[in-house]
């Protein structure tokens, strides 16, 4: 129990390693080898991108909500996508065939509801808050 | 003209802390086969250029044909067509918003010079766009033909790596 | 309202530069019939193969607006906004032009206002296109649409006070 | 089910949304050029689209009144560089009429060709433009593929490909060659099964008509307002085009029609611009045939050009619309003011009124019916 104790340990520190290397390595590289400073004539260089123009107002602002579920679709398919990669690696007994196509196609139901519910909610046809300026 | 802009500051070596000989040599190799435009096309040049990335004269062939919108995305601004007075600040903020390393290819008279729009008592025009920043690669031409373009995009390769990979075509 | 057809009290120039408008003395070629006789305009028709437009009008300039209007309920449209400056005479001139749709017509009204300060009422209540044109013409000459709703700078710097189409202007 | 009135009133309460101040700036790749809208915005709608421009002025009106009209003739050419011949014709128009020059037949029916196949080919930079705004890449290679076929004709001849000098007072700067003519014949031959093509690949697209049916309407009140020519006018329904309504150079001779569509909206203005290609083919081909022998420069044009006293006008259809020159002379070899009225500005002056309520990408799709060119505004 010792020693696949300890080879395992090894395994995950030394995996764990590689991720931080990985996360970190390319900020080092960058620092390194990357130009210092970019050349300027009107010290622009963190300004956000407006097509060239100074950007007007600020962006921390109250807009539609529809952004937000917008978004939230999406998360929804990212989740279940996520879950699909495991299921189909553990899911790969050749005797229970069908009934796991039917636990999955349960599971995929289930979360395509998002879009019932998005599609009722108008956000695909981005509805407009009515009390907005001129809706 | 409002004054000269100091461009002393503007030449200061940006070079990174570490440099290999080799690698230096491969970095250039691959930025010279991968210039990517910043899509600033302002005037009848800007139609030139979008012959040159089109079908038949094809700036694919030498990896610059990705004309990216955003400043941020860019290596060369081909500043094509007339840069004015009111046009100057925003071409200066494009110029920043490039992140290094970066070139400038001014193609077309209006661009090297001003141009054909360039007479006594005129008001409107910056006369060369290397009064704003460095430039460099000059293509002449009103407006220059996709091939000089592409001559100007070599030139620039010639420039960053040392040596030139493509045949010089000798006008016979 | 009906526009008073009295004389232009500036002088008409014929001499140096003025816009020759046929003298009615002068051998006219054949009397076309003015389709816009009806409206009470100062119409006149003029030689469309040498001048480029068949009807011409030169009215004071207040009634420029009342002029608009009545070509907008003829169905002109709005062609473009000139400015003339007329240093020798110190006047300055505006010429609407307007075209027809439908009849292929196409009518000019013209008005010369002072040199010094130049002010014109602005048509862009009647046709909203003449707007960018009148900011334009303020740009270059100068003049002062009154009532236009915002004669800021158009193709010069939003902070240009210069005007470089006057013919006393040096950059 | 409970689902009934829309997410935004329930979570949002009772505050409105704040609007923002969207700049599609001047360096966009959906305004074929510097064009500047202040786009405020309500989320996706537009709340008011302002066009700002000026930031492409080139003086080219101050450049009329210090430089004889020869010299002025490369200018025509700049202001909108992708229907350089009729601007050319313009000028060159004004001129002839002023000073009563007569111009060779043989000259005219030239003048019609070119000015035809620079429409064809300015409308097939506006048609692989107008597809890349909305989101598709590979017509822009047809179009360039063969508006490169018309820049070799005029090439041929002109010496240029863009910013042709071709026409000159009272004729043409040179004859044209068997090689342009036979050029032209396989061109019109080559180019209406391609616009079949065009047809079938792009204007049947479904995603295309769903962008573009019922977006941006346009009345033909609103273009009448505005002062809106061209594909503009015609897609609202009213057929006016400057060689119908003012007949200049030969084209009353000359058998064609204007196409027109009621709709206004931004199918309409596409449709109009395609049948004009097939319709400027049909003009090639008839002037082709038509082309008289003899001189292609009157006589005794005078080397300066004083015009008489007065003010003179000459209209053309562009590609883009009515081009109008205005010429006040005082006698002298150099204007005394030369006033150039542009399509392009009419055009866009009609976007605020005619974007507000619309959705972001709906309003990118109007503006690229509207087919700007933007040194065409600004002059």
């Amino acid at each position: 129990m010792d020693d696949t104790f300890h080879g395992d340990l090894i395994y995950l520190f030394a995996f764990a390693l590689a991720g931080l290397g990985f996360a970190l390595g390319p900020f080092a590289v960058v620092y390194l080898l990357a130009p210092r400073q970019t050349r300027q004539t009107a010290n622009k260089s963190l300004q956000a991108i407006e097509c060239g123009m100074d950007p007007i107002g600020d962006a921390w602002i109250r807009y539609s909500a529809v952004y937000y579920l917008y978004a939230l679709v999406f998360v929804a398919f990212a989740v279940d996508v996520l879950y699909l990669i495991p299921v189909a690696l553990v899911y790969n007994d050749p005797r229970f065939a069908i009934q796991d196509f039917i636990e999955m196609a349960l599971f995929v139901g289930i979360l395509s509801l998002v879009i019932v519910y998005a599609w009722k909610k108008g956000i695909f046809e981005w509805k407009r808050n009515p009390t907005s300026p001129n809706s | 003209m409002e004054a000269q802009p100091d461009l002393s500051q503007l030449v200061k070596d940006c070079s990174p802390i570490v440099r290999f000989g080799l690698l230096d040599d491969w970095l250039a190799l691959a930025r010279a086969n991968s210039l990517w435009p910043l899509t600033f096309g302002l005037a009848c040049c800007a139609i030139e250029m979008m012959a040159a990335g089109a079908s038949r004269f094809d700036l694919a062939r030498f990896g610059a044909e990705v004309f990216r919108p955003s400043p941020r995305q860019a290596d060369v601004m081909i500043v094509a067509g007339t840069i004015n007075k009111k046009m100057a600040g925003a071409v200066k903020t494009l110029y920043d918003q490039m992140p290094e390393p970066k070139w400038v290819i001014a193609m077309g008279n209006c661009a090297i010079s001003g141009g054909p729009f360039v007479f006594p008592g005129q008001y409107a025009v910056v006369e060369g766009v290397d009064k704003l920043f460095p430039v460099d690669v000059f293509i002449p031409g009103c407006p220059p033909r996709p091939e000089a373009l592409i001559e100007g995009i070599l030139k620039l390769e010639e420039k960053l790596t040392g040596k030139r990979r493509w045949p010089i075509v000798k006008p016979e | 309202m009906r526009v008073v057809n009295e004389k232009d009290p500036n002088p008409k120039m014929k001499d140096n530069g003025a816009p020759a408008t046929p003298a009615p003395g002068a051998p006219a070629p054949e009397p076309r019939p003015n389709p816009l006789a009806h409206l009470p305009l100062p119409f006149q028709a003029v030689d469309y193969n040498l001048k480029g437009y068949h009807l011409e009008a030169a009215v004071q300039p207040g009634q420029v607006a009342v002029a608009a209007g009545y070509l907008d309920s003829e169905g002109f449209s709005l062609d473009t906004i000139t400015g003339v400056d007329w240093l020798a005479q110190g006047q300055m001139e505006v010429v609407y032009d307007y075209f027809h749709p439908t009849r292929g017509l196409r009518s000019v009204v013209r008005a010369r206002i002072p040199r010094e300060n130049p002010e014109i009422p602005t048509i862009s209540q009647v046709f909203p296109g003449a707007n960018w044109h009148e900011r334009e013409t303020h740009d270059f000459f100068g003049i002062r649409f009154l009532g236009h709703p915002d004669l800021s700078p158009f193709l010069l710097p939003e902070d240009a006070t210069f005007h470089p189409l006057r013919k006393d202007f040096s950059a | 089910m409970i689902v009934s009135e829309p997410i935004s009133r329930s979570v949002a309460g009772s505050a409105p949304n704040e609007t923002f101040v969207l700049n599609l700036g001047p360096q966009h790749p959906a305004t074929h050029g510097v064009l500047r809208v202040k786009m405020t915005m309500d989320g996706e709608y537009v709340v008011r689209a302002e066009p700002v421009c000026g930031y492409i002025h080139r003086m080219q009106e101050k450049m009329g009144e210090n430089r004889t009209y020869a010299q002025y003739l490369p200018n025509t050419s700049r202001i909108d560089y992708l229907s350089a011949m009729n601007y050319t014709h313009g000028l060159v128009g004004v001129v002839e009429r002023a000073a009563r020059i007569q111009v060779p037949p043989r000259a005219e029916y030239i003048r019609v060709i070119t000015s035809e196949l620079n429409r064809i080919s300015s409308h097939l930079v506006w048609w692989g433009a107008f597809l890349l705004d909305l989101g598709g890449f590979t017509p822009l290679l047809y179009a360039f593929d063969d508006r490169e076929m018309i820049l070799d004709l005029l090439e041929g001849i002109t010496g240029a490909r863009l910013t042709y000098c071709y026409y000159r007072f009272g004729g043409l700067y040179n004859d044209v060659d068997e090689t342009f003519l036979k050029g032209a014949r396989r061109f019109v031959a080559h180019m209406r099964p391609r616009l079949k093509m065009y047809r079938a690949l792009v204007t049947e697209n479904v995603i295309l008509r769903k962008r573009l049916i019922g977006i941006g309407p346009i009345s033909a009140e609103m273009c009448r307002k505005y002062g809106a020519t061209g594909p503009v006018i015609r897609g609202s329904g009213v057929s006016y085009d400057v060689r119908r309504a003012e007949p200049y150079s030969v084209y009353p001779e000359l058998d064609f029609d204007i196409p027109a569509y009621p709709e206004g909206d931004s199918m309409a203005r596409y449709l109009v611009r395609m049948d004009e290609m097939a319709q400027s083919l049909r003009i090639i081909e008839q002037a082709l045939d038509k082309l008289p022998g003899g001189p292609v420069m009157a006589e005794k044009v005078p080397r300066v050009l004083k015009l008489p006293a007065g003010d003179y006008c000459y209209a053309v259809e562009a590609a883009r619309g009515r081009f109008m020159v205005r010429v006040v002379s005082d006698n002298k070899e150099i204007a005394y003011r030369l006033k150039l009225r542009t399509p392009c500005l009419s055009n866009l002056s009609l976007f605020e009124e005619a974007s507000q309520g619309m959705l972001l990408a709906d309003a990118l799709a109007l503006l690229g019916s509207l087919d700007l060119v933007i040194p065409d505004i600004d002059r």
